[in-house]
């Protein structure tokens, strides 16, 4: 502690962005091109100073711990005799270590020579007071002939008094399905399938005739099992629905 | 070659945000006479798309009047009417000259006052009147504009009440009912 | 004299609130080529106390770097980036477009969450989509108001930018490999 430079170590700790900034700071002190710095110097120099920030009881974030125990490993490995069986080799780790001190140096080089421009705003200026250009927006309204007319139509629909049309269609009305079937279970049929029972209907019959002489069959069933004159029977779910007639006797 | 003096100037008021007297300009470059430097800008900038110019005493460069229409520019901004407006319109085409009221009686609805000012605005209504019953109400027609973007040579080319009929539009039945052969 | 177009390409950019491309300035003017216009202007004005200048593919008057001095005053001072903000700025410019995990590869250390921000809020740096790599990360490159804040035509004047690369300092950044001290 009685070396000044090492006191500017010290309270410079928190300024270092992560143990590579660090590092970067410690081989340009060797002040030789960073191609040409001595690793194990600066491998050296780190693990020195990471002892000395420990003995301090400096709290230090467990990358730079991390950083030396891997120089450790690295400075060991450079003096170890060669072992043909490291992949990669300590001399590749090396180069690669110092390509990254490389990089980060230039870019650090690379900040303050953007810093030290011309800035905007700061060493040029732009026009203080600029008219503006400006840019009428002029509203044009656009609509197709169709839209006109079909808007017209609209309005016309909507004025007229609304009629609506039930199309005219063949129906089994419900009076009629219980009159056909109250006949059919009244010929002392046993348990017959309900279908069987409407086949009254035409040969050909419209689908959608069908559909309804079924639809007022089944209600016409239901009608006359409520009513205690029919029995109705299903073996299982979607099976034929069966019928039969219930007679007082 | 322009002087260092001049060339001072020219940026000062140039990066200025507002117009500067020559006092202002003389005490921001340290105190030295600046008349004969704003005399010299104002005869470089002769001509070109920007000048010097001194208004009450105070400085500022602007563009070149006679270059005013160059910083203006029109774009158009097509926007389509609302359905409202086009009603509205359809039915001042269809019955015109015919009154607010009356379009409101028409359309069942009541009609925004700004829907009208829209249809004007884009030169399709025009004001063609007061009709000569108690109220005196102003009456609306359409405007060649009106024809002109519409293709239409005179309100006669409208389609007629039959043709709209025949084409579909006036179907008053109700279409989910007709369409159940469809399931 | 100064020509028609040439002053109204003068006039246009005098006015403009902001930098504009040859095109935007050309359609501005009603489609007319400017580049000899511009070529002009950049000509007249070389030496003046205001000068053309084109930086990212647009064009703005500014005032002469010499002046700065007679220029400055006291609220000019542009807020300090931190350090860290100006070598992540650093990085991107030379190795655009980067990803994060490649901005903290080169410095070694993570980049705090609101450097990006600062540099994007600052318009210098904007997000340039995805790399197409597991993860999909975000990229990073700079913007025209980067070049134009620093002076910079375009990213090939970036400060000894040929020199870096020729020195393979620009190469693609394998995270990789140069992660092994964090293993």
């Amino acid at each position: 502690m009685t070396d000044p430079g090492d006191d500017r170590l010290y309270l410079a700790l928190d300024g270092w962005e992560g143990p590579l900034d660090l590092l970067l700071d410690l081989a340009r002190r060797q002040k030789v091109d960073l191609r040409q710095i001595s690793l194990l110097d600066l491998v050296d120099q780190y693990l020195g100073y990471i002892a000395r920030a420990q003995a301090l009881r400096l709290e230090l974030a467990a990358d730079y711990l991390v950083m030396a125990a891997w120089l450790a490993y690295l400075k060991s490995a450079l003096l170890l005799p060669h072992d043909p069986a490291l992949e990669p080799s300590p001399e590749e780790l090396a180069l690669r270590l110092q390509a990254r001190l490389q990089r980060l140096g230039a870019m650090r080089d690379a900040a303050a020579r953007l810093l030290a421009r011309d800035r905007l705003g700061r060493d040029v200026w732009p026009r203080g007071a600029p008219e503006g250009l400006r840019i009428d927006r002029q509203t044009r309204w656009t609509a197709s002939l169709y839209d006109l007319i079909a808007a017209y139509g609209t309005v016309q629909v909507r004025r007229a008094p609304t009629v609506h049309v039930v199309r005219d269609r063949a129906v089994v009305t419900l009076e009629s399905a219980l009159e056909r079937l109250v006949q059919a279970l009244g010929a002392g049929r046993g348990w017959t399938d309900l279908r069987a029972l409407l086949a009254w209907l035409p040969a050909q019959p419209d689908a959608r005739l069908a559909r309804s002489a079924l639809a007022s069959g089944f209600a016409a069933a239901l009608e006359l099992a409520r009513q205690g004159r029919a029995e109705l029977a299903q073996d299982t779910a979607f099976a034929p629905l069966r019928v039969r007639g219930v007679h007082p006797a | 070659m322009t002087d260092d003096l001049t060339r001072a100037v020219e940026a000062t008021l140039f990066a200025s945000e507002s117009p500067l007297s020559a006092e202002q300009i003389a005490r921001h470059l340290g105190g030295v006479p600046v008349a004969a430097a704003l005399a010299q800008l104002v005869a470089d900038y002769a001509g070109r798309g920007v000048e010097l110019v001194e208004r009450g005493g105070c400085w500022h460069f602007q563009t070149a009047p006679d270059l005013a229409h160059v910083l203006r520019r029109e774009q158009d901004a097509p926007r389509r009417l609302s359905r409202a407006a086009i009603e509205v319109l359809a039915i001042i085409a269809y019955h015109e000259p015919v009154s607010r009221a009356e379009i409101e009686a028409i359309r069942g609805v009541q009609t925004a006052r700004g829907t009208l000012d829209v249809l004007m605005e884009a030169g399709w209504v025009r004001i063609a009147g007061r009709r000569e019953v108690p109220g005196r109400p102003t009456i609306y027609a359409t405007t060649t504009a009106f024809l002109a973007h519409f293709g239409l040579a005179s309100r006669r080319d409208l389609p007629g009440i039959d043709e709209l009929r025949a084409a579909g539009l006036l179907d008053p039945v109700d279409i989910a009912l007709s369409d159940e052969s469809a399931d």
